[in-house]
């Protein structure tokens, strides 16, 4: 796995850096927080972002994108991490359009892929039906009643839920949970007749939804790929928005630490800089180390992606492993090392803590992976 | 003997006759009665059990009589503590200046500012706040820089107080000021009393990462003090405050018998979110093993606390022991707070929306809260050099 | 649980403090492993214990016991541990008195009670049959053959099971592996026919065995308790083992960190003391607040057993495990902050690495006992 | 192009024509040839290859053929390297003095010390050692005591040097001595060479815990050393040490990948000492998760290796990561060694008896003997304390 950019996806990271820095700065965030702000991200930054091309950018260039490939996404998503910037860019992109990109009918590509790439449609993956994430455990179910399909059953923690225009429904036309087959990916109108959502928000300033679906009719052209056989497609794009996921944490958990430090060169006490103790330095050396090597674990993973390697599971689950402990680790000692102010909602260090916390869960928490990797391990 | 039985007696009846039904349930944070000039009551039973209490001095029953205290002895002090605590009754009065500021005040205030300040505290007129650290006073706390400059008649006040717990609702603030800028740190500091009323002095609320208000910063902007607001002798103030650093002990542990409990019994929590398999194990192996070390971890602090316990009442301390407690609890307290989340999943993530139950919310809102532990009282790095210098004796 | 020794207590423990470190300091391990002695422990120092009346220490006073109790007991396992003293005393008194004692008849216990106080008798406990211990895990077979009883199996590890006279031996007349139901303790002679012994040197100096059982013949006196009901008895006995052995870890665990302290104010390296760096400082202080919160875990163990209480096992293995982790720890970092010389015979710090690994096993290691303790709790 | 291939060829066919069967399996420990002059060979086979690649200089393929060696291209020798390894052929000749301290003389030696020294070592006559650490030197190594004293035409040598690696088996040392006690510590320091065989000298197998004896403390008492014995200028041994250190991270590369490497497979070994249940997990769930997690930043270490080969190559080196692979890798393998143990229970006790199996003896050893990679090469604390200040630019 090649972990090292290419020219165009150096290019392609500073740009974002730019764009975001003045366009997206932690501030936004606050804002959409405290103004308890309906979508929960800027529609304006979204189409800033549509004009940048970012939403194409995994897409195959009939439908506008750019290769920049998943390494590319991937720098986007850190430089997002670094600003929590909120977005519709995981949710849609990474989960929706994949979705589409990799199990759709060509005639479903042409009708909903130059919309997601105009910035004109949001998507949200409707999968866990528990507070652990279980993708497999999936109940709710997809009858065929004459040709009529109906979708019944609940989701919860459906991210971005409350504000996507359509759902990408896991549901169930065969087999018991648990079960790997049987599943089935749906798409249906958020407004759509039997659809209850409830938004849910996180204490990251972001949101998610429990969704109802009562007897929600739907045709055989709602389906993604076939009736019943989605357990390839759904572990592909779970697989990339694992790892996109963790890219994003990556940036996040660098920007924490990295204020950190500069904390630590800043703040004076006993008339020294605090950065001087030799037991804080050490515990910042320790962090490095594990920085790096996540950050290794998340890029080889971005480009088992672009590789179409066969592992890219396993890459997955050591990626998100590997960075969900890192950034609760370094988001903790980031409070610790700050101080009093640290736990103040006046430095933003509590808004890294807090995202570390709503994305270690997403896609899996570490228990998720680690068993997910010993098995895939064989033991 | 016999006398003290009959005072027990006497104040068990005292109490089950004069402390309303309604006076005698667990307490929550919003029900604890609070005094001074904003004082309120969420209910008549409430006004009426505290006006009972404050009446007989019982809101401070071992101060002395002729300052409005109960007069009581210390072993009479420890009865009705005891029996209050056996029939339930919630506490008439909650105040830092009855915990903290008062007893050091008896100690070291001079006559005149014992009658001006103690029945107050006693008869919950005014409500007291801390003015200790401030933005670059830290673990450094001599590294103070608020600074009253001596104008004659009165001390000039400029800087500003951080953590000022409820400064917003309080009405006098004792600080550390800075009196001699050219002593070396410890010794240019004096302790001064302000009325927070004195024009000048603005408490402004900081939200903390969980939302939460309850801390202040206080500034001072050219704020006038009377002079016989000094307690101690000038540039003498941080040996009042070593002083009082004894009562904020027992204050903390007053504090943290009062703090409400509300997140239950981590393995009941952890059945509850996880579930057991058919051989009644917990369904998550790794939340399985994570539990089982922390609560022998959090075990292993409880009998450390009870060791030391032990060697006070048998007279044989060994120095190290004590010193272990605060880094080792504080730090169990977040772990356990991080296991809570895990097992939770996304159920541990929020404090909004009723789609969360209410101990989801208090639990998540403590987990972000308890990050303090390790920093308020004495940052873990500060425990970690005592230890190394006192217990270990390490050459520095 | 009173964690606090009383007069009678801290006088055996600087009585035997002073005997130890005169009498059996680290050269005699040293010696015995160097001179591959047959037995791995000084006859002479056994006998001379056994004048200070240490076998008889947890005995009943009609057995020539003093009533120091299971206290008293720790406090010489814990001056044991900081000598790295070799000694019958846990196979031969905690684990194989406590045996008679706890479940012996009347005859039984005068036959072996007085030998054992008078150093003449030696036991060992064989227990385990994997290298894992699993004490409810046996299967070695105890027949019952027209009254006579056919002993066959085979047992490993047995700790001291090399030089000891009799052997305490865990076998199954009902039951299948694993059931807590069915178990027997049966006495047998070492030098019994169809008893084939395999000495294992343990690389801390100390000694077990494998031992094998070939149609060994025993008869109902040789049974303690009664045949097939041993569970509550072995349980009880196996408890005491933890417990004293953990006294034992956690005196090697002091020891051991005292002299890290000691080494950090001697050596200079760039014109200071070692000791003045503050992130070793930390680590130190880290070291003691562990070794004291797994003191307490140990001191209340001890206790618990004195003061009879229903909740031994739940102590034992929460002092187990506790100071199992302290003294990996502590040792490890024994070695770390000792340098070069650490990792020389030439100092002591290695044989105090070697005894906590070895005994960390002993009588189950740290997953055995958490488990243990969540089984126990319901959970 | 064409003649490197051809000369690809005639390595190739001449090492098929004289490389021996036997020494074309993989090395084991004791069947090393380490030369000196008490040079043993355990068969004519190895004799025979020894001799063979000696005598084309073979052994130093690419110093120069004047003092012996072979005289190739880097690039040559980097073929000759990969035809070896693809028929499996054993080093001929194992020394420090080959990949080391050779190399530093060639850079720094005279004519006249080139030509004493350099074709002893290439062919295998002379075996050399180490002489750098002393007790009271370790991570301070500037701090070294051993002094030579100028005594007109000879250096009089007194002192004591720690970690000779197999000194009682080597025939030279290179040396640190102090030869000037006023100067600022890393300036009284020279590079001086002595032959072992002087009188004076003593090399002490110290025994290490894991029982080896391949390190000596060598001791120096009124070692005569003549004056041409001296690399580099008076004084200015450290530059030459500093020089020498990136032939000493060669030879780590080289050390660690003919290392025998006899645990295997880590995740095998869990199985056959834990067993799987029924549902084809590791029986021991504790022990499963810990695998995991070691397995998981095992991979994530040796993605950091790749990445920073990644970053050479593209020619964009991030300077931090290179800083965190020794802290990371050391660290790590000893918390492999530590789940081994966990692993195999009372079976990983233990390396005597016949009891255990060979792998089981061997993986023990090298559990205590790998406590040393976190403290020689740098400490941990010294890679730490580079990071803070190199990578992380914290203040001093």
């Amino acid at each position: 796995m090649s972990m090292v950019l290419n020219e165009e996806q150096r290019l392609l990271q500073d740009t974002i850096d730019d764009f975001l820095s003045s366009n997206a700065p932690i501030e936004q965030l606050r804002h959409l927080r405290d103004s308890h702000d309906e979508k929960g991200y800027s529609i304006d930054l979204w189409q800033q972002l549509t004009d940048l091309g970012i939403p194409s950018i995994l897409m195959p260039e009939e439908f506008g994108g750019f290769g920049f490939g998943f390494k590319g996404l991937g720098a986007v998503m850190q430089q997002m991490g670094r600003n929590l910037t909120a977005s519709p860019l995981f949710s849609t992109v990474v989960l929706g359009a994949s979705t589409i990109e990799l199990g759709g009918t060509e005639s479903q590509q042409k009708a909903l892929l130059p919309s997601i790439s105009a910035g004109q449609l949001t998507l949200a993956l409707a999968v866990d039906e528990t507070h652990h994430h279980q993708p497999l455990n999936s109940a709710t179910s997809l009858l065929d009643q004459d040709g009529q399909l109906i979708i019944t059953g609940k989701k919860v923690f459906v991210l971005d839920g409350h504000s996507a225009d359509k759902l990408v429904v896991v549901a169930r036309s065969s087999g018991n949970t648990g079960d790997p087959e049987g599943l089935s990916l749906v798409l249906v109108d958020s407004d759509a007749a039997g659809v209850q959502i409830d938004r849910t928000k996180y204490m990251d300033g972001r949101n998610a939804a429990n969704i109802i679906f009562n007897n929600v009719l739907v045709s055989h052209d709602q389906v993604i790929g076939d009736l019943g056989k989605a357990r390839t497609i759904l572990q592909k794009v779970l697989d990339r928005g694992v790892i996109a996921m963790s890219a994003e944490m990556l940036g996040g958990c660098q920007e924490v630490f990295d204020r950190t430090l500069q904390y630590l060169c800043d703040r004076e006490q006993f008339g020294v800089k605090i950065g001087t103790f030799q037991a804080l330095q050490h515990r910042a050396a320790l962090m490095f180390c594990q920085i790096e090597r996540s950050k290794s674990a998340v890029l080889s993973a971005l480009a088992s992606i672009d590789e179409n390697s066969s592992d890219s599971s396993l890459q997955a689950s050591l990626a998100k492993t590997l960075i969900n402990d890192c950034y609760q680790h370094v988001s903790n000692e980031a409070i610790q090392m700050h101080g009093g102010m640290g736990i103040t909602d006046e430095l933003d260090i509590g808004l890294f803590l807090k995202r570390a916390r709503v994305s270690m869960q997403i896609l899996g928490d570490s228990d998720f992976h680690k068993n997910r990797y010993a098995e895939l391990n064989g033991y | 003997m016999e006398t003290i039985e009959k005072f027990r007696l006497d104040t068990r009846d005292w109490l089950i006759a004069n402390c309303p039904e309604s006076q005698r349930q667990p307490i929550i944070k919003d029900q604890q009665i609070w005094g001074g000039r904003r004082r309120s009551f969420y209910c008549e039973d409430a006004k009426l059990w505290f006006e009972r209490m404050r009446d007989r001095g019982w809101t401070a029953p071992s101060w002395p009589t002729q300052y409005g205290g109960g007069g009581m002895s210390s072993e009479q002090a420890k009865i009705l503590d005891q029996e209050m605590k056996a029939l339930g009754c919630r506490p008439a009065l909650y105040d830092i200046g009855l915990w903290m500021f008062g007893p050091a005040l008896l100690e070291y205030g001079t006559e005149e500012q014992k009658q001006e300040h103690i029945p107050k505290i006693v008869r919950g007129e005014i409500r007291w706040a801390q003015g200790y650290s401030e933005p670059s006073a830290g673990s450094d706390l001599a590294s103070l820089k608020t600074r009253a400059e001596d104008k004659g008649d009165h001390f000039l006040v400029n800087g500003t107080k951080m953590w000022t717990t409820q400064g917003d609702k309080s009405d006098w603030i004792f600080c550390l000021v800075r009196t001699d800028n050219d002593a070396p740190k410890q010794q240019g500091i004096s302790f001064l009393l302000i009325d927070m009323a004195t024009e000048g002095v603005l408490a402004r609320p900081m939200e903390l990462i969980n939302g939460d208000l309850e801390f202040c910063q206080t500034f001072f902007d050219d704020v006038k003090v009377p002079k016989n607001n000094l307690v101690g002798k000038l540039n003498e103030g941080w040996s009042v405050a070593k002083a009082l650093l004894k009562y904020e002990r027992n204050m903390m542990s007053i504090m943290s018998s009062i703090v409400e409990k509300e997140e239950g019994d981590i393995v009941a929590i952890a059945k509850h979110y996880v579930g057991l398999d058919s051989s009644g194990k917990l369904a998550n192996n790794s939340l399985r093993s994570q539990l089982t070390e922390h609560l022998m971890r959090a075990q292993g602090d409880a009998l450390n606390a009870l060791r030391l316990y032990q060697q006070h009442k048998s007279g044989v301390v060994d120095g190290g022991l004590g010193l272990t407690l605060k880094y080792l609890s504080t730090s169990e307290q977040q772990h356990k707070d991080e296991l809570l989340l895990a097992i939770m999943g996304n159920r541990g993530l929020s404090w909004h929306d009723p789609i969360f139950s209410k101990s989801e919310k208090k639990t998540v809102k403590n987990w972000a809260y308890n990050k303090a532990h390790t920093i308020a009282g004495g940052t873990s790095e500060i425990q970690l050099n005592i230890i190394a210098k006192k217990a270990l004796q390490l050459p520095s």
